[in-house]
């Protein structure tokens, strides 16, 4: 009686999104950094590039990892989903990055 | 170096429910926050559940930027595409002072929380990042230190209030690092809507509110729940996932909520409306099994940090600041009578909890965790056969009712065995009971 | 040594958002900062108490509120916060603004001989760029506006040396002091203050001057009262419509040309420009 | 919460009564701003709104030139009579041969407070802001910074003066109430270039400043023009070419150098390819980088995300290179160039090469007319 329809999820610029967030970037002291570009290479699913809420990874074609901490909610998504144990987090300076309007 | 009876890491509700209370009884109270000001980096659905904090201020109705009280509670199963089966309870009882829940937008209730605070004598320094513990010989600890220069400061006792990742405890050995398998990672977004637009969508009166929680497909078979809150003139919609979930079903925490704001149920309700803001926050699901050890020389752990959530009813505020009360109550007790913040001494912190909602509600729930990670159904199956079998009974096609009653019947059959549905009856009633 | 920084509470302007279908202000969670530019301003002038020793009084015209931005001043490493509060100074524009400032300063340098004062090149609220002029003037103190780099600063022989952001150029002036300096952006990086600073701004007092206190002798020349110009009209700015022209060429070579013929047809004045331009590039290069 | 901003809501002034010494005063003045022998071009274009000003109020336009001693400031009294103005208002000093902010402050209010014009115009740069802020001060009139647009409302003759407000997301207009002059900075490029008529002739009255070198405190040791200073100067540049992520690789950005060297444009970045530190972070444009505004802003290889564009969707003539046609730079850009980057950055370079020496070489041949070309006042 029902025929389950195929679903596939919209697709999202999150830029957009962020961009009505406020930040106050502390330039030039990213607050997670890669403790190993190459392991990143090898990692085959590279988890932070889907479950970051903010888009902050971007796999390259390359295979390499690129990571812009500028949109970060400091949620602490990628620090949980690397298998490698791969990311060196940490909060920002005081007073940097994500500065909630709502929350 | 300064120094202070006690730190509070973090002002959140349960920092800020210590901090307050300490303060009150005259300690020397000096309250660390990382953000600009209080609740800049803090993220909630959210509900505020009076009762927790008419412990703490009796009189906060008359000051607190609360937005609406929850006058309604819709509870809908969603299919992930088209369809929605809910109920609601709305009681007039709801309606009646004094409230029992108010939707709040945290940070301005965090920041007028911290006024509270600040007028009861607590120190509160903002911008500031508590990056260790200062530990002596024995290994008690004995201060913290900050990302500041000359950033060292001393005290006798800290309570951390850092929030779900728990980073100063884990960093310290204190506390085993959080587990992925434990933590929630939700996502929300804060729409406006004129107030009298929302009003008339969600069928309400000035001040009162509707409270919507959402299980079922729109989660993709992943644990984990949807919602949506309305304040005067903003709604917070939402969505969670347990994290592990997330990353082994490849799909991004944006798209779900997207996924949700399109729902034919939603859209409408949230139409026209301008997003301001998009936030993202862990919620430590792991429930009593994973709680902590929460004190030691010189230390105790409250709210997110410890992992008070009670992930089958939404709270966590509630235990955040009850469990902040319970450390300062413990820690005024000792420093009333001149002992030492040992942990021995401390561990009437513990005892309160335990006598209390918090460890009963985190005891009785502490099987859902594993249910829910072991039994996908659950979230995944039974919502569609539900939403499937409501279609079914709601269609008049000609059928009889009986017939269509032995469909549904075979449907459940068809997809799960006899058995395992009466297995799956067990367990839900055994995590729930 | 002493300096005053003039300072302004705004709202993060980057945060004002208009609503695309109602065409409304959105002024919600819209947080309230010390005007960026100011924090140039102040962390030179913490550069100068750094180096040879200098009192650092930060001051503001504003509601109670304004207290937080003078706080914030206080972590950083000033000496003294003054809010300038009075329920007459409302409805101010930057005329009248500057004469209570100017009477504040007054009044200050009365208690303790004023050096410098330092302000931003203009607020981002306002964006008036005209208060720091206001000052000088007002005080017959020399002005010195954008000022990108001091070069140097002798207090004993009341001389300074600047370098000043002209059109086309940097200007490097010598003048004298009292000064009031306006600081460009990105002069300086405003510094990460220590706990000291914030534990200092969350106790120090911030002190109130009322128009007495602040020593305004004529009531007529603040608020409302004392300003020129008024905003008659508020309104939302035109969408911008235009629609990419795409550009069609079947090699890379063709479609380059196309788009220069296009863009020197639909523009000619562009293409005076740029030959002026380059033509003044080239005599620069010729001279230097 | 939020405010209906219906743009045909009335104007709104409170009520003041011009006190009547200010009945007297008449005529719409342009300084004409002028540093080391180049006139900016906002001097001409106010010319071109104030023509239009004068005119409606039915007085005269008039320009303001201060300077040196030297023939070629003179010399200005021309161009400005040829660009529109009615009179040139002339004052000469050794003291006024450099810009600085105490004579020129003196000159100018010296001849307002001798000729009395009723409306005061200057350009919004940091000349003309730091003298307009003096000299308004010294007045005690009013004064309407970095506006886009003036009209003239004939019920009361007075001047509204527009601007942006609230960071840029909205307009307002302001009127000055009980004071003479009106006065307003009016930022670059706002207003169309008027059409120069030379043999156009006028009245110059000079006037002589009553000020030496000794009584003039600030001195002008040194100027660094901005071609030699070494670092970037993207926010004061007028053509900019800047590259992104689509370019894939460090050495790639050379393509962009090399076009931006035939154009004498600065080089800008989007936000990545900063990150990717494949050029200078004094280079980023956007959000957490600068604010640009130039004539010409061709991005090549850049998507268009938000941060980028809020740092240069004002630039008056956007073209954008990017191998995907539905590119979000493409909603802003005026004109789209769907390619690879790596090939069209070349081709651009040369196509322009070509173009700008054909054009100077047939100029050089038949000194051209000047182009009369319809422009339209953007607001």
């Amino acid at each position: 009686m029902t025929a389950a329809v195929e679903f596939t999820l919209p697709a999202v610029n999150v830029e957009e999104k962020l961009f009505q967030n406020r930040y106050r970037i502390d330039t030039g002291r990213p607050h997670i950094k890669v403790h190993n570009a190459d392991t990143c290479t090898t990692c085959e699913l590279k988890p932070c590039t889907v479950c970051c809420p903010a888009g902050c990874w971007r796999a390259e074609a390359d295979g390499k990892i690129e990571l812009v901490v500028d949109g970060c909610l400091e949620c602490g998504t990628c620090r949980l989903v690397c298998d490698e144990d791969n990311v060196d987090w940490n909060y920002p300076r005081g007073g940097f990055g994500i500065l909630f309007k709502f929350g | 170096m300064e120094k202070f009876d006690v730190i509070v890491v973090g002002a959140g509700p349960s920092g800020n429910g210590a901090a307050y209370t300490l303060a009150k009884a005259g300690l020397k109270v000096l309250q660390l926050e990382r953000g600009e000001s209080p609740g800049t980096k803090n993220v909630q659905g959210a509900i505020l559940y009076s009762d927790a904090l008419e412990k703490l201020i009796p009189d906060f109705r008359d000051s607190a930027p609360l937005e609406r009280h929850v006058a309604e509670q819709r509870m809908w199963l969603m299919d992930e595409n088209q369809s929605c089966t809910g109920a609601s309870y709305r009681d007039a009882r709801f309606s009646q002072e004094p409230f029992n829940r108010y939707t709040i937008i945290r940070s301005r209730f965090d920041r007028w929380f911290s006024e509270q605070v600040k007028a009861a004598g607590a120190l509160v320094v903002c911008e500031t990042t508590v990056t260790g513990l200062l530990r002596d010989d024995a290994g008690k600890v004995i201060g913290v230190r900050t990302e500041r220069e000359q950033g060292d400061i001393l005290a006798d006792c800290v309570i951390l209030a850092d929030g779900a990742n728990a980073l100063v405890g884990s960093r310290a050995g204190l506390r085993p690092p959080i587990d992925g398998k434990d933590m929630a990672l939700a996502v929300k977004e804060v729409l406006f809507l004129p107030k009298e637009t929302l009003e008339a969508r969600f069928n309400v009166g000035n001040k009162q509110g509707v409270v919507i929680e959402i299980a079922g497909n729109i989660t993709h078979g992943m644990a984990g729940t949807g919602f949506l809150y309305t304040n005067k003139d903003s709604i917070s919609i939402g969505i969670g996932c347990m994290l592990n979930d997330l990353k082994r079903q490849q799909l991004t925490p944006y798209q779900l909520l997207e996924g949700l704001k399109q729902h034919p149920s939603v859209a409408p309700l949230i139409a026209g409306a301008e997003m301001k803001e998009y936030s993202a926050h862990l919620i430590p699901e792991g429930g009593y099994k994973a709680l902590p050890q929460l004190v030691g020389d010189g230390w105790m752990i409250v709210g997110d940090s410890a992992g008070f959530v009670n992930a089958v009813h939404r709270e966590g505020s509630n235990l955040a600041m009850t469990s902040g009360r319970f450390a300062a109550e413990c820690l005024i007790e000792l420093h009333q009578a001149g002992k030492p913040a040992t942990a021995a001494n401390l561990s009437g912190y513990k005892q309160r909890l335990d006598d209390s909602f918090v460890m009963a509600d985190l005891k009785k729930y502490q099987h859902v965790p594993d249910l829910l990670n072991d039994q996908p159904q659950f979230l995944n199956l039974y919502p569609r056969l539900v939403s499937d079998a409501a279609r079914d009974m709601l269609i008049v096609d000609g059928q009889t009712k009986r017939a269509k009653q032995q469909h549904i019947m075979a449907q459940f059959r068809n997809k799960r065995s006899l058995l395992g549905l009466l297995g799956d009856a067990y367990r839900f009633w055994r995590a729930f009971r | 040594m002493h300096i005053a920084v003039c300072i302004k509470q705004v709202p993060d302007s980057a945060q004002i958002r208009v609503h695309p279908v109602t065409n409304t202000i959105m002024r919600q969670g819209v947080p309230a900062i010390v005007n960026p530019f100011d924090l140039f301003a102040l962390e030179e002038a913490l550069r100068i108490k750094d180096q040879s020793g200098a009192t650092i009084t930060v001051l503001t015209m504003g509601p109670p509120q304004a207290e937080d931005a003078l706080r914030k001043c206080l972590s950083y490493g000033a000496d003294r916060a003054i809010l300038i509060t009075d329920k007459v100074f409302s409805g101010a524009d930057t005329l009248a603004t500057s004469y209570v400032l100017a009477s504040a300063l007054r009044t200050l340098d009365a208690q303790q001989p004023l050096d410098l004062i330092f302000t931003g090149k203009q607020t981002i609220d306002g964006d008036t760029a005209q208060v720091g002029p206001g000052i000088a003037i007002r005080l017959g103190y020399q002005l010195l506006t954008y000022v990108s780099a001091i070069r140097e600063l002798n207090v004993d022989a009341r001389q300074i040396f600047v370098e000043r952001r002209a059109e086309g150029g940097v200007q490097v002036l010598q003048s004298t002091l009292p000064a009031v300096i306006t600081m460009l952006e990105g002069a300086n990086e405003m510094r990460f203050a220590d706990m000291p600073g914030m534990f200092r701004a969350a106790r120090q007092e911030v002190e109130r001057w009322d128009r007495e206190a602040a020593g305004i002798a004529d009531i007529k020349q603040v608020g409302l009262k004392g300003s020129p110009t008024a905003v008659a009209q508020v309104f939302g700015p035109k969408p911008k419509a235009v629609k990419a022209v795409r550009i069609e060429g079947d090699t890379p070579v063709a479609l380059a040309d196309a788009f220069v013929e296009r863009l020197f047809t639909d523009f000619p004045q562009l293409e005076d420009a740029l030959l002026d331009h380059l033509d003044q590039l080239a005599d620069l290069g010729a001279k230097s | 919460m939020s405010d209906a901003l219906d743009s045909a809501k009335p104007i709104k002034k409170p009520k003041r009564v011009l006190p009547e010494h200010f009945k007297s005063y008449t005529g719409v003045w342009v300084f004409i701003e002028h540093e080391r022998g180049h006139v900016h071009p906002v001097s001409w274009e106010l010319l071109g709104k104030g023509r239009l000003l004068a005119d409606s109020l039915g007085v005269t336009l008039a320009g303001v030139v201060l300077g040196g001693t030297d023939e070629t400031v003179r010399a200005l009294t021309d161009e400005a009579i040829a660009y529109g103005a009615d009179q040139c208002y002339l004052m000469q000093s050794e003291v006024l041969a450099d810009y600085r902010n105490q004579p020129y402050t003196a000159g100018m209010t010296t001849l307002v407070n001798t000729y009395q014009p009723e409306v005061l115009l200057l350009g919004a740069t940091t000349q003309g802001r730091d003298l307009a802020g003096s000299v308004a001060t010294t007045l005690l009139t009013g004064l309407t910074a970095d506006c886009t647009g003036l009209e003239i409302d004939m019920s009361d003759r007075s001047l509204l003066s527009s601007r942006p407000t609230f960071g840029g997301s909205l307009m307002c207009t302001i009127v000055n109430l009980a004071t003479r002059p009106q006065m307003a900075t009016v930022r670059p490029r706002v207003m169309p270039m008027p059409e120069r008529m030379d043999g156009r002739s006028g009245e110059v009255i000079t006037h002589a400043l009553d000020l030496t070198e000794d009584a003039v405190v600030t001195k002008q040791v040194d100027f660094i023009p901005d071609a030699r200073a070494d670092k970037p100067q993207l926010a004061f540049s007028d053509f900019i070419v800047s590259g992104g992520r689509g370019l894939a690789k460090p050495e790639n950005f050379d393509k962009v150098f090399d076009l931006a060297r035939v154009l004498g444009a600065e080089v800008g970045a989007s936000r990545p390819a900063v990150h990717a530190g494949w050029v200078d972070p004094e280079r980023q444009v956007g959000q957490s980088g600068k604010t640009v505004r130039p004539k010409f802003y061709l991005a090549a290889g850049i998507s268009g995300a938000v941060q980028h564009r809020v740092g240069m969707e004002g630039a008056d003539v956007i073209a954008a290179i990017n191998l995907d046609a539905k590119a979000p730079i493409f909603d802003i850009a005026n004109y789209a160039l769907v390619g690879n980057a790596l090939e069209l950055l070349p081709a651009l370079r040369d196509a322009f090469a070509r173009r700008l020496a054909a054009t100077r070489a047939h100029r050089a041949a038949a000194p051209a007319e000047p182009v009369a070309t319809e422009t339209e006042e953007r607001n």
